[in-house]
């Protein structure tokens, strides 16, 4: 099941580089996406649950507005600091760490990705369920978890 | 050619290498070498080499400076430093001064760049400018000049590429018994101590790596890029996985008899190519006679899919190698553990 | 348009030649790694915008994918190092040490 | 209006590397510098990239079609591996035990 996926997907993205829509080369594109698929067929979905990927893609979608409007607002407030002349004054960076409740690693890594995308917050490390998370203002640290974890949540619940 | 670009990245690469050589660091020194080859790799597509550039960019990116940090890894960062300035170096300075104010002066005699009058493009380029689309049908002409008309020194280039992995296999394989290293092998785990952001983001990159490496091999006829190229990002794929995984992982997916195997076997399909010419009556490397076995294709065509079969080959032999080179390199030749 | 897609190619160098001062002169390995890393995103972009120079994009938009791709791999495999020798020691520059830095 | 869509798009996302580039040099640590240069590359190579694939199509045809959908390609894949790069290197320094700057200068351990 996942050598098929894994297959239609490698063919898609062969379409695209390729540009080349003969018969031969569009062959060694089977080829090629089967050859891929067979290599690392267990690497793409390996642990995801079987039935509600759908879901989980078009919920993931709906999320991708919010965290674009995020990344601005970190670019924004980036830029801010940097051309700011007393710049020292405004940040005081320090390392805080939190609990999650997000359960699988899909979660989890879309929320790391995520508090590394949005103002002020990069994600350190994840130890376990714990985040270490480096943040320029004592503001931002405390907005921590917050919003994303409860949006990334209805994203990636299990039901 | 672009001159603003070409002075600024000139005098940048010029930095870098002077940074490279006198920083005390090696590590420092591995990662500034990185941006140097990144550099390189600008300049040369600037100047209009696509393909010279695309090798750059994945033996610079994909493999130069992970093989400089895992040599580093296991070796030390310390640079050696004699505080006396002993003769034998002094001997050294001097003749690579000569020779540089010689290859200075001689430099000013070369045809200036894109010379028309000069003795290269009189002649030789012409000739496959106007020749190649009609004896091989196939649009990039440096292609077609790497594997077809000089095919018999890219054979030989990919057999030095070759003697350098069995080089390292020399050097640095600690052997091991047989039954010993099975064990080894059977008992390596996954996520073992590794980060779960980056195993995961890479987990996914890693087939569209894969895809792409293929999809170079296959076009080289079209766009840059080749059996080398190729090759070197396929064997990239699997570095990173060792990378974000640990060296079992890799070694159950691509063991290491299967590995050699490999590097054999790219290497022979294109000598055995070249064979099977002369057997079916031309010269060695005369792809136009494999017309004879592959149905339904004229000499032309006969051209370019020989090409294509010889690239492979290479593909097969770089991605072998550099997956070889690396994994000795970095376990130190034991395969116990990896960067 | 040409010019403008010149301007930007030459603005972009100037911003690597900025970032060079981290990979070269930044005070750690690690403030290096992230130069490079930079350097790497920029060289994307300037490949593209090259082959728009050119008015051939299709030949260097493989390129910019290829180093899209590898880019990370030198940062990665240079902060795997750490994970077992946890040493940054920033050594200075020049031929000789000034005293046994580090250890 | 293509191109003045095209220009725009760049200029900002140029005026974003600039801004991110000063904030490399400028910020006080490396922990603060990786804020600098993992946010703002991201957005300013999407402008740029969407700019550049946007005045690719000018000419339109399908395989102009399908190199501006690369270029787009590429923008996932710094999408993807910006972060992670981000974090690989924030997580090398944090494990090699450098101790980010505060206001007071303070130097205790956060690792215990």
């Amino acid at each position: 099941m996942h050598f098929i996926y894994t297959f239609l997907l490698m063919f898609g993205f062969w379409i695209i580089l390729s540009g080349k829509f003969d018969l031969f080369h569009l062959t060694l594109g089977v080829i090629s996406s089967g050859l891929v698929a067979l290599l690392s067929h267990d690497l793409l979905f390996k642990d995801r649950t079987q039935k509600n990927r759908l879901v989980e893609v078009s919920r993931f979608v709906q999320y991708i507005p919010w965290i674009m409007g995020e990344i601005v607002k970190a670019t924004l407030h980036v830029v801010y600091l940097a051309l700011h002349p007393r710049m020292k004054d405004l940040i005081d960076p320090k390392i805080i760490r939190f609990r999650t409740k997000l359960k699988s690693k899909v979660g989890r890594v879309a929320f790391a990705n995520s508090i590394t995308l949005t103002p002020g917050t990069i994600t350190i490390r994840i130890v376990d369920d714990e985040y270490h998370v480096h943040a320029l203002s004592r503001k931002v640290a405390d907005g921590l978890p917050g919003e994303m974890e409860e949006r990334l949540h209805r994203v990636f619940r299990e039901d | 050619m672009i001159w603003q670009l070409d002075l600024i990245i000139l005098t940048l690469i010029i930095l870098c290498a002077f940074a490279t050589i006198s920083v005390q660091d090696l590590l420092s020194a591995a990662i500034i070498f990185g941006a140097y080859s990144f550099l390189m790799c600008l300049l040369w597509t600037e100047m209009g080499s696509v393909d010279v550039g695309f090798t750059e960019a994945a033996v610079g990116a994909g493999v130069g400076t992970v093989f400089c940090i895992a040599a580093v890894f296991q070796t030390t960062r310390k640079v050696k430093v004699d505080h006396q300035m002993n003769p034998s170096k002094f001997i050294g300075l001097l003749a690579a001064s000569f020779i540089g104010i010689v290859l200075l002066i001689a430099q000013g005699d070369f045809p200036a760049w894109a010379d028309p009058d000069s003795p290269a493009s009189r002649y030789l380029s012409p000739h496959f400018i106007t020749n190649t689309i009609a004896e091989t049908s196939v649009p990039n002409i440096v292609t077609s000049v790497l594997a077809d008309y000089r095919g018999f020194d890219t054979m030989f280039e990919t057999a030095v590429i070759f003697a350098a992995g069995v080089a390292v296999f020399a050097i640095l394989r600690r052997g091991r018994g047989k039954e010993e290293n099975d064990q080894a092998v059977a008992a390596g785990t996954e996520d073992v101590n590794q980060d779960l952001i980056i195993q995961w983001i890479c987990r996914q990159l890693v087939p569209f790596m894969q895809l792409f490496a293929l999809y170079v091999v296959a076009h080289g006829h079209h766009s840059p890029g080749g059996g080398f190229q190729g090759g070197v990002i396929l064997g990239a794929s699997f570095i990173l996985l060792q990378l974000t995984y640990d060296l079992k992982t890799v070694l159950q997916r691509m063991s290491e008899r299967w590995n050699v195997l490999l590097g054999n076997l790219g290497v022979f399909i294109y000598a055995g190519i070249g064979l099977l010419c002369l057997v079916l009556g031309a010269n060695f490397l005369d792809y136009s006679v494999l017309s004879k076995i592959l149905p339904a294709t004229s000499p032309i065509m006969a051209r370019s899919h020989g090409m294509l079969g010889i690239e492979i080959g290479v593909a097969i032999a770089v991605m072998a190698i550099m997956i070889g080179i690396y994994t000795n390199l970095s376990s130190h030749g034991d395969h116990e553990q990896g960067l | 348009m040409n010019d403008f897609f010149l301007a930007v190619g030459i603005g972009l160098c100037l911003l690597i030649t900025l970032t060079l001062y981290r990979v070269i002169l930044g005070p750690t390995v690690i403030d290096r790694i992230m130069g490079v890393n930079i350097i790497g995103t920029k060289t994307t972009i300037l490949l593209i915008v090259i082959g728009i120079i050119y008015r051939r994009v299709d030949m260097f938009v493989d390129i910019a994918l290829a180093y899209a791709l590898l880019n990370f791999i030198t940062t990665i495999a240079a902060s795997r190092y750490f994970q077992r020798h946890k040493n940054l020691s920033p050594l200075g520059f020049g031929f000789r040490y000034k005293k046994e830095a580090g250890k | 209006m293509i191109d003045m869509l095209t220009i725009i798009l760049i200029l900002t996302g140029y005026f974003f590397f600039f801004a991110t580039t000063i904030g490399v040099l400028r910020f006080p640590d490396f922990y603060a510098r990786m804020h600098a240069a993992g946010k703002g590359d991201i957005l300013a190579s999407l402008l740029m990239l969407t700019g550049l694939a946007l005045y690719n199509l000018h000419h339109f045809s399908v395989n102009q079609l399908l190199v501006s959908l690369k270029i787009m390609l590429i923008v996932m894949f710094i999408f993807l591996a910006s972060p992670t790069a981000t974090h690989a290197i924030l997580d090398a320094g944090y494990e090699s035990g450098v101790h980010p700057w505060t206001k007071e200068k303070k130097t205790e351990d956060k690792r215990e």
